[in-house]
Parts: structure tokens; C-alpha cells; sequence
């Protein structure tokens, strides 16, 4: 199986040539690969060097975080990624977002309204959890759509809260 | 002199405290909340006593119920640890009317230094420097705030009288901004402390964050057990301390010590508390207030000293003198402390919350871990999100750096995302490393983005892991795939039946 | 000076090794069995090697292939850690041929110190005291040991030449006997070093093993590091070690240290090393033999003096000169050290094999944890029991007793019987506590019996967890058949359609 | 539910009253009991009073670490009991006993043959594991009868080793 994997525009093809060997490139790698304790850790011995890191699926991208550091990374297989190029490539940058609470906590306020235009970064509401009055940012320029909640309201985790058009 | 302690708190105080009382071989009472009753204090406590349920003012801080419990179970103290009810003078002045012993100093003294006002008026009194700034206690009105900023000069701090953690406090740069600064300062100050006081203080620049731990026996003496660097902060919480301080050289650590025994002493100090300093870049050094408790990084303290200062703080409580003169408190090696919170320093430190499912703590000499979380504990959005503190000693500062960082490498939390990389990617920073940081370094000068040289390397290596992971988590669907379809045969069957014999 | 080591080791020495290279910005090559392909080790490591199936033998036994992976890896450093090939001169012989830095002695000091006869010679001649016995070195036949036997005076030991761990070594009483004893122990020497080599020495009554640490440079400084209290034993395996011994005072620490570097003197010593020694009830005190290598027991020294031996081990390999002066070692506090083996103390201490299914660390003030498992891992039948070392640090003995207490009350491993409640039990003895023991104590006057009225107290609450547990138990199978009863449903409905439609 | 519980010969009634309370003997005692992480640990709040202990189940009884100390739990509940004390109670002591391998390991010899007689404790098989040598003691006096394994012979855990009469 090939994959080709995407880590900030830079992109990796990947092959699993068997449960013991990958190709990168033109590479040849002895791999030994296993989980830790059934756990998102994984322990990598890529020709004798030794790993470890956690490994975290999102929604369309893998987290990898390793030594500090974390990677946002993208991976397709070589036949979708075909196929994707060959239908013109590119996914619409538009459409809804929908902004779900990450943890459950309180709304301490809401700093925009319904139809207002937003930029990217801007705060649009306050929760508290923990103890911390934490920012909650939008992802991208864009209007108001739908808020669902009011400042004072305890929400749960990934309640749906707002949305951007 | 007591026997059994109970415990006002949660967490890995709540357990640092029954360690120190189980050692002295004190019997120990733990309360929790619904949200903890499986956490490792009440696992450990002698006995364990509901108090209510998750929020904290229906329980941790609901003192009516935590006296009842110390009488009911016959408690004859109360350590209240720190945060919750550790700095309410009404609370310790209520233990002494009961009759209960209060692991830490008395209600004047929490007084005294709670108002910040009313503490800078009496540390000056004692020749004590303070921020130049509104020494008069109480009630100003804007109008009297706003004349006297120019004589306090800009850029100034407006700070709530009853403050703390960076509450009611706001920079202002110049007199024009200052009316609205005041007026959001005041709302945020009632709604935190209920109380909309705020005075003024001159904003020192590049200022480090020092404080004093002080020790006091009830016989009148007082020692300091030498000073912390806490100016590794992120929005006014500490996040790293270290001991000594790579800026202090003796002769200041003994200026500076000796004005926090006074500092203590105009308040008639009893048991552990800590007097905190801002020092500016030319090493002038004013007080900026006290904590009149043990604090979260009491530990590097006793790291470089040996002393155990919950240990002590229970034996000056039970009436004892000190154990140690100030000549015998020397300082060996140096210490740094990394508080370990569930929060993911990738996504603008964001609480994480949810059931820590596996957990490996980094050991080895000269490593300490403080905490109350284990694998199967849940991290609820209740209370503050510091799950562990992770301290190290090293012979030099260079040395506890090292072992700092090989200890974060080791220790794997899974379930909540934790602030471990914030502190691996401060631990690879040459100001860090050089000791050449303020109270200002996190927020401006720091940053997550590794070295790119670095980054690069580890790219492929990142592209490679998730790459497997991905591979085998398809491979693995596949299979659940071929088993659902064996398993749906009975289905299928019962289908076929049905159309054989309609 | 080298800049990457090979650890031709497993399980928690492997980990304290990686530990102290990784401190000192070293690279770290990991070995491993089949067995341990999952250990801490492994992950820890910069870089990982198989080395073969699960046995030592095919495994960390192979001298050969581990050298093989040193080149290939470009290694140019191997710490043996203990056992394995620690001892073992044709190994570090080897290292020596390939240009490899052996962290650890000359293969000379290792050849002399090896064969105890000839080690008990060389320390005689440079003035060091022995357990009177045959001095001769080699083979002496049943026939010359027999003749010497009386002058050696009963009772008496036989002990292999090549020996260890107490394997081929009897205990003789009298004259008659001894043929019979002489045999097996020969046998057994045989089956275990492949030497059957064995010599006499007088049983001193009553001993207690107290060991020296050694530390000695290429530059010809040596020191000791203070001693080691070894006496706690079952089957001459250690399992609690503490320093300083109770039973010495500086006077005598003065004494016994200065012969210890004499003996290390005596074979021209490089690196770590342990002198151990016999000391009676009049405080005489004989050479036993000498470890060549890092022990088991090295962090209780750690935990007084301050000094990383570990760290002090790979400085003295790269050239360096010692850190410290015989003046600069100064002994802080107590530590005690529990070995903590995988096998049931109520149960004849039969080893336990494995899954560990969930763990939670003693952690806190003074408390150090040296292990190489974690939850998921299996402990395996092919290595020792040992699977952490749980070292305490206090001011005072009894401190130290007091915080080791309350850390073996709070270590939790599920998976594998642990010989925790051995230890338990043994902090609770009084004897121990008065220090009043010897190497005879644990199999002679222990029992893991606990006093009879601590027992009356807690059977109640024994008898009331079991009930509620198998309460819980009968619950839960009750529902499990229900449910069964509900999934079984598919196919009792097949068979109504299959009768249906007959 | 109503149990008779035994330790050494002291016997406990023990009655489940509800979740949260149990009665011994003519006391009613709050519980709150919860196992830790799924494991066979547990943490017991009694009347206030907080322990934890590991409990585990044997073939025949239950077995309690408690602060050290182990406790060897035999529990029935009060009808099977009362039948039992009907029928004339006492098992019976006979019976074959079978000696099973405790650990994976490496049979180092075998000290009985079959057919001999032999007294408890005597010690029957040992067994090398983790490097160790184990002596296998006979649980009670009786007549050895098939011995299944040879010394040098590898074993597996819980492999039937030996059998006493």
C-alpha cells in the first residue's frame, strides 16, 4: 500500500512494503512498530533508532506529537489522491463551521452577534472551565451564522455553540 | 497537641499533606466532592467524609461543612493546603472558636496581608520597599485614582485591593486610557473577590517574579529558607519555578531574606508563608505582597534545603520551636519545578479534560513527582487544571535542566492533553538556558515553533508514525468489516427463511 | 572521550544507565530479547537492537553479538550494568581489543577480584582482614580441605571459588558431615560457574554484610562513598539495604573505608566498585569479596551523599578525574532501599509471572522509584524477579523507616504478587527498627505473621471487602445471564421460524 | 442478602442491606464501596473510616491484601449454608490433589517417585524460574500418584505436574 503524507506542503510517499520494511522515496527502512499498552503511544525502532510518540486522529488530519514537537499531518492513500487530483483537485474552502464546545464549562459571554462579519483569530465567546476564562477564536473570516447559547448557560462538552458562515 | 488532621482540599496537596501527616504518624481526614471520590486523597486519607457536590463553593469551599466534619470525626486540626479556604481570615478565626488547630497563621496576620492595600501600609511601616504606587488603604474614587497616576508615573498597574492570580489588574500606558481600564477593572475585581477596590502601582519593566519562603514558630522566630524564581509565567500563573534564582548572588539573598523575615514579623507571623518580590533589572527589589500559606512550589524550596516544610509547618502548629536556625539552612544543588497542567499549549492552552487511561511516570535519582492523578481518574472542568508537578535537583542549574528535560521526554499522560511540551520546548530555549527572562518572557518572547532545523528532521520521522498508524487503524476496520459480516450471517439467514418459506 | 554507549543490559539498571547518558548529552544504544521488546528500555533508548530469543543465554548472554551491534551502531562505549556480562574479564578484554570503553574496571581487576581465592591472597598481602579459612588459591582436593577443616575451626562454610549469589556454598557443622557437603557443593559450583573450585572459611556468628562503595579514577585517587547495610537476606539474596549502617559509627566508617580503597588499591581499581565485608557482634570486620561493577543497591549511597555514581561511573571512563576528594564526601540523612520482586511472600516467595494491569507509584518528598516496568508490561519467567527498587530518603533513620512505610502503603501493582506486605511487615518489626539484626535474621527470626491483635482488628474489615466484592460478583454474573438470555433471542427466534414454517 | 463469611475459624454474618449500607452482626454500617480502575482493588469507605485493599479470588476461598497483611476469606451465603450444615456439612478431606505448574519454568528435579508415601511439606518438585530455584511442597501427607513431567523439561503455567493420592 503507498501513501502520500503532507506535513506543512512538504509531502512524504510512504510505502508499507510488508509488516517488517517500508519504502520512502527510494529508501528502504526496517521498521518495528508497535502500540504501548493498547494506547494512542506508539513505539517506533526505524533501523535501530528508537521512537515514541503519541499518535491522535482529528477529524481530517493526524496529530503526532514527538519530542515536544507537534505535526499536523494528512494522509492519503495513492488512489484517492488520484483520483482527487484527476476530479481537479482542492476542497471548497468555504461552507458552515460549526464551533462545539472543546470541554464543558460556562459561557461567560459572547462577544459577537447573529450576521456581524468576523476576521479569523477574532474572540467570539468566553468559557470558563477549570478555573480559566478561555478565548474561543474563529478559524476564518466570515459572518455570524446561528449563535445557540447565552452567557450564563453551563454547556457540555462538544455542544454545539455557534456558527460561521 | 493534635492527632489527626483533617485535610481542606483536593488534589496533590490534599496528598502531599497526608504524606507528611502519615510520616509523623498523624491520623488523617480526607472530604471530597462527588466529583472525587475516587481520587487518591481520599484513597489515602485515614478516613473520607463527603462534602457535596462537584462545584467547589458546594463543597471544597463550604467551610460550615468541613467544621462539622472535624468535630464529627474528631479532628483536632484542619491543613487547609492552598487556594479554597486557605487565605480566609473568617475561616481560620472560626477553627480557633471551635477549638481546632489551623495549620497556619493567625486570622490577623491572614488579614493583614489579605487587603493589599492595607499590607503595603504595614510593610513600609516596618522599612519594608514596596512598588511606588497608592498607599492609601481603601477607598479611592476614580477621580482620586486618576489625579494621582501622573506622581505613580506610567506605564502603571491598576490591581484590586483583594486580589490575586491577576484578577482586577490591567497595564495602562497613558492617563487617557486609564478611565475605561479603571472601570473594567473594578467590574472584574467585584465579580472575582466582590469587592471593586483597586489601587495603583508603577509597572516595573523586565521585572523578575522572587519570592521569599518564610518559616515562624510561635515563639517569635522567623526564618526565610531562601528564595524561588517564579517569573516563568502565562497570564499571571506560574508555570515553572526554580531554586535559587539563577539572578540572586548571596549578598542580595541575604539582603532580600532578612527584609522578608521583617516583612513577616509586622504581622506577627506563625507558620510557613511566602513573601513575594519584584526585582528589577538593576537589582532593586520591592515587595510586592504575602501569601500567607504554603505554596504550589513549596517543593524546590525543600529540594535545595532538605527541610520538609509541610513536615515543619505541622510541627510549629503542635506548638514546637523550629527545627533549624537560619545558620542552619544551607542550600545544595538547585531545583526546578514544572507544574504539569491539562491543558494543550498547541491550541492556545486550552483545558483538556476527560479520563487519564494510562500513565507513566518519569523516576530515577533526583526526581520528584507530586501529584494526585493515576491511570482511571477522570479530569473533570471543575477545578484547575494542574494535574501534577514534576521537580528535579541537579548538582548545578545546568544539571537540573538536563534531568528537566529527560524527565518531560519520559512522562507519558494519555487521555487529556497536557502543557509536557510547552515545558520541553522551554527547557530547549537558550534564554531559558541562559537564565535571561521576566515575568513577560512567555507571552512575548517565546514560542512553540521549534527550530526549523529540528523540525525538519522530525517531520519525516512524524510522517512516518502516522503514516503505520493509519495503515494498521485500515487495516484493522477491514477486519472488524469481514467479522460484521460473519456475524450479520445469522441475520442474513433468518432473511433467507423468511423468503424460502413465504 | 566517547559519545555514544551501548547498554548491554535490561529491566531498571538499563533505564538508570540511559538516565545518566542521556544527562550528560550522551546517545544511548538499547538491547534487547524477544522478551523485551516492549520494556522501558527499549523505549528509552536513542536507538534499540534485537539481540535474540527470550533465554539470557541466547540473549544478554551473547557477547558476541552485542559487540556486533556496538560496531555497527558505532558505539564506542558499553556499560554492562550488573550481572550478565558484568563480571565477565574476556568481555571487557574484548571491549578493549575493538577500541570499545568498558565503563568499568580493567579486565585485570576483574580476573583478580573474580576468583575469590586469589582475591582473599591479593587483599591479605596489601593488610586487609579475612575470614580466616584456606588462603591457598585453586584446587585443593577433598582430601586437603578435609585436613584443614579443624585449623579453620567449625562451623564452617564451603564456598565456590568462582561463586556467588550463594550457589555451591554449604554451611558445615562438623567434620563428619562434611564429605557429603563438600560433594553437592562442588556439584552445584560445577552446574553454575562450570567450576567446581571451592575453598573454607570460617562461618563468623551472628555477621552482618556490610558493603563499601568504591570510586576510583585513572589517575590513581580513590575514595569510598561510605557504607551499605546488606544484612536483611533470604537465600543470601538481598532485598533491603541501607545506608549508613546502624551499626557503625564514624570511627569505625573511618577504619573499614580506608581498607576498603586499600583492597581497591591492591588490584590497581578503576570506576564504581563495592567492598563487602563480614563485621561481628565485637565489631571485628572481614574482607569478603569484592564487586566489580555497579550494584543493585548504589542509589541508598546516591540518596546521602548527593554524588550520581552513575554519572561519576561514565565521567571516570571518559578520562576524567574523580569529582569529588575523599573530603568532599559528605553523608546527609538516611536512606532505605526495599527491592520489590515479583513473587509472594505468602507463598514461600514463589516468583509471579505476568501482566501488569494497572500500577500506581509511591511518589512525593524523599521518595525515588527505580524501575522498568509500567502498566502493559509482562513480567516474564527468563529474567530475575526484581522489578523496582523503592528508595527512601529521610533526615533520620527513623524518618526514613516512617516515609518508607507510608510508600509501600500507597505502591499499588496489579497483575503480579509483589513481596510489598514483606517489606510491610518488616517495617513493622521492632527488631528491625531497633536495628538489631543480622544475616540470619529474615529466615531465622521473621514470620510475616502479623501481631495477633493488629490481625483481630483488621479481620472484620477483611471479611466485610471480600463479602461485598463477591456480593458484587453474584450481581454481575446474574446480569451477564440475563443479558445472555436477551442475546440468545436471534436464535430462539429462528428456531419459531424454523417450527413455524415446518 | 444475608453471607456467612470466615476467617481462621471467626466467623462474620454479614448482611447486604442496600447500596450503601451493610449490617454485621446487629450493627448497620454505611459503605461506600468502589473498585479502582477496574481492578481488583478496592476502596472501602466504612462508617468514615477509608482502606483500600486488593482482593482476589481463589479456587475455593477469597484472598485479601490488607495493609500488609493477608487475610484467606471463605464466604457463603446463609442458604447454602444452612444446606450444607443440613447435609451434614464437612467436605471431604481426600480427594486427588494435582499439583500444577505455578509459573512457566524449567523442571530442575524431581524429588518423590510414584507410588511413595509421602508427608506434607515434603518438598516433591523443583522448579527454575526467573532464576530461582522453587521447591514444590506437598500440600498434605498422602501416596504420590502419576508424576506427568521430567526433570529438564520445560513447563508451561498451571501444566499439571503431579498428582497425590
Amino acid at each position: 500500500m503507498k501513501y502520500v503524507t503532507t506535513i506543512n506542503d512538504k509531502e512524504f510517499e510512504i510505502e508499507i512494503v510488508d509488516d517488517h520494511h517500508i519504502r520512502i522515496g527510494d529508501r528502504l527502512l526496517a521498521v518495528d512498530f508497535e502500540s504501548v499498552s493498547g494506547q494512542p503511544v506508539f513505539s517506533l525502532i526505524l533501523d535501530g533508532k528508537s521512537y515514541e510518540s503519541y499518535v491522535y486522529q482529528g477529524d481530517e488530519d493526524w496529530q503526532v506529537l514527538l519530542r515536544g514537537q507537534q505535526f499536523q499531518v494528512k494522509i492519503e492513500d495513492e488512489r484517492e489522491k488520484r483520483l482527487k487530483s484527476a476530479a481537479g483537485g482542492g476542497v471548497a474552502e468555504g461552507g458552515e463551521f460549526h464551533l462545539k464546545a472543546p470541554m464543558p464549562g460556562l459561557v461567560v459571554s459572547i462577544l459577537v452577534e447573529e450576521g456581524q462579519e468576523i476576521k479569523k483569530g477574532q474572540v467570539m465567546l468566553i468559557l470558563e472551565s477549570m478555573k480559566m476564562q478561555n478565548e474561543l477564536k474563529a478559524p476564518r473570516d466570515g459572518t455570524m451564522g446561528r449563535i445557540r447559547v447565552k452567557a450564563g448557560e453551563s454547556v457540555e462538552q462538544k455542544q454545539a455553540l455557534l456558527s460561521i458562515h | 497537641m493534635f492527632n489527626k488532621v483533617l485535610i481542606a482540599n483536593r488534589g496533590e496537596i490534599a496528598v502531599r499533606i497526608i504524606r507528611a501527616c502519615r510520616e509523623l504518624g498523624i491520623q488523617t481526614v480526607a472530604v471530597f466532592s462527588e466529583a472525587d471520590r475516587n481520587a487518591l486523597h481520599v484513597r489515602y486519607g485515614d478516613e473520607a467524609y463527603l462534602l457535596g457536590p462537584a462545584p467547589s463553593r458546594e463543597s471544597y469551599l463550604r467551610a460550615d461543612k468541613i467544621l462539622d466534619i472535624a468535630q464529627k470525626s474528631g479532628a483536632d486540626a484542619i491543613h487547609p493546603g492552598y487556594g479554597f479556604l486557605a487565605e480566609r481570615e473568617d475561616f481560620a478565626a472560626k477553627c480557633a472558636e471551635l477549638n481546632i488547630n489551623f495549620i497556619g497563621p493567625k486570622p490577623s496576620s491572614i488579614a493583614a496581608m489579605g487587603d493589599k492595600g492595607k499590607a503595603r501600609a504595614t510593610v513600609i511601616k516596618a522599612g519594608v520597599p514596596v512598588v511606588p504606587g497608592t498607599e492609601a488603604v481603601g477607598n479611592m474614587t476614580d477621580d482620586d485614582l486618576l489625579k494621582i497616576a501622573p506622581t505613580v508615573g506610567f506605564p502603571l498597574l491598576i490591581k484590586a485591593t483583594a486580589g490575586g492570580g491577576g484578577k482586577g489588574m490591567r497595564e495602562v500606558k497613558s492617563l487617557e486610557e486609564m478611565p475605561t481600564l479603571l472601570q473594567s477593572a473594578r467590574r472584574e475585581a467585584e465579580s472575582a473577590f466582590g469587592d471593586g477596590n483597586v489601587y495603583l502601582e508603577k509597572l516595573v519593566e523586565g521585572a523578575r517574579h522572587i519570592e521569599f519562603q518564610i518559616m515562624a514558630d510561635s515563639f517569635g522566630n522567623v526564618i526565610h529558607l531562601g528564595e524561588r524564581e517564579c517569573s516563568i509565567q502565562r497570564r499571571h500563573q506560574k508555570l515553572l519555578e526554580e531554586a535559587p534564582s539563577p539572578f540572586l548572588d548571596d549578598e542580595l539573598r541575604e539582603k532580600m531574606g532578612s527584609v522578608a523575615v521583617k516583612a513577616a514579623q509586622a504581622v506577627d507571623y506563625v507558620n510557613a508563608g511566602t513573601i513575594e518580590f519584584l526585582v528589577d533589572k538593576d537589582r532593586n527589589f520591592y515587595f510586592l505582597e504575602m501569601n500567607t500559606r504554603l505554596q504550589v512550589e513549596h517543593p524546590v524550596t525543600e529540594m535545595v534545603t532538605g527541610v520538609d516544610i509541610v513536615a515543619e509547618q505541622i510541627r510549629v502548629a503542635r506548638g514546637r520551636q523550629l527545627s533549624y536556625s537560619q545558620e542552619q539552612i544551607q542550600f545544595k544543588g538547585h531545583a526546578i519545578e514544572c507544574r504539569v497542567n491539562a491543558e494543550d499549549p498547541f491550541n492556545n492552552f486550552m483545558p483538556s479534560t476527560g479520563r487519564i487511561t494510562h500513565s507513566i511516570l518519569p523516576t530515577g535519582p533526583g526526581v520528584r513527582v507530586d501529584t494526585g492523578v493515576y491511570p482511571g481518574f477522570e479530569i473533570t472542568p471543575y477545578y484547575d487544571p494542574m494535574i501534577a508537578k514534576l521537580i528535579v535537583w541537579g548538582e548545578t542549574r545546568a544539571q537540573a535542566i538536563l534531568r528537566m528535560r529527560r524527565a518531560l521526554e519520559e512522562y507519558r499522560i494519555v487521555g487529556v492533553r497536557t502543557n509536557i511540551p510547552f515545558h520541553q520546548t522551554l527547557m530547549d530555549s537558550h534564554r531559558f538556558m541562559g537564565g535571561q527572562f521576566d515575568t513577560r518572557f512567555v507571552e512575548e518572547r517565546f514560542s512553540m515553533e521549534a527550530a526549523s532545523e529540528t523540525e525538519d528532521k522530525q517531520a519525516e520521522i512524524a510522517a512516518i508514525l502516522a503514516t503505520l498508524v493509519a495503515h494498521k487503524q485500515t487495516e484493522r476496520s477491514a477486519q472488524i468489516v469481514r467479522r460484521n459480516e460473519r456475524d450479520a450471517s445469522n441475520w442474513k439467514w433468518v432473511g433467507r427463511w423468511e423468503r424460502m418459506h413465504r
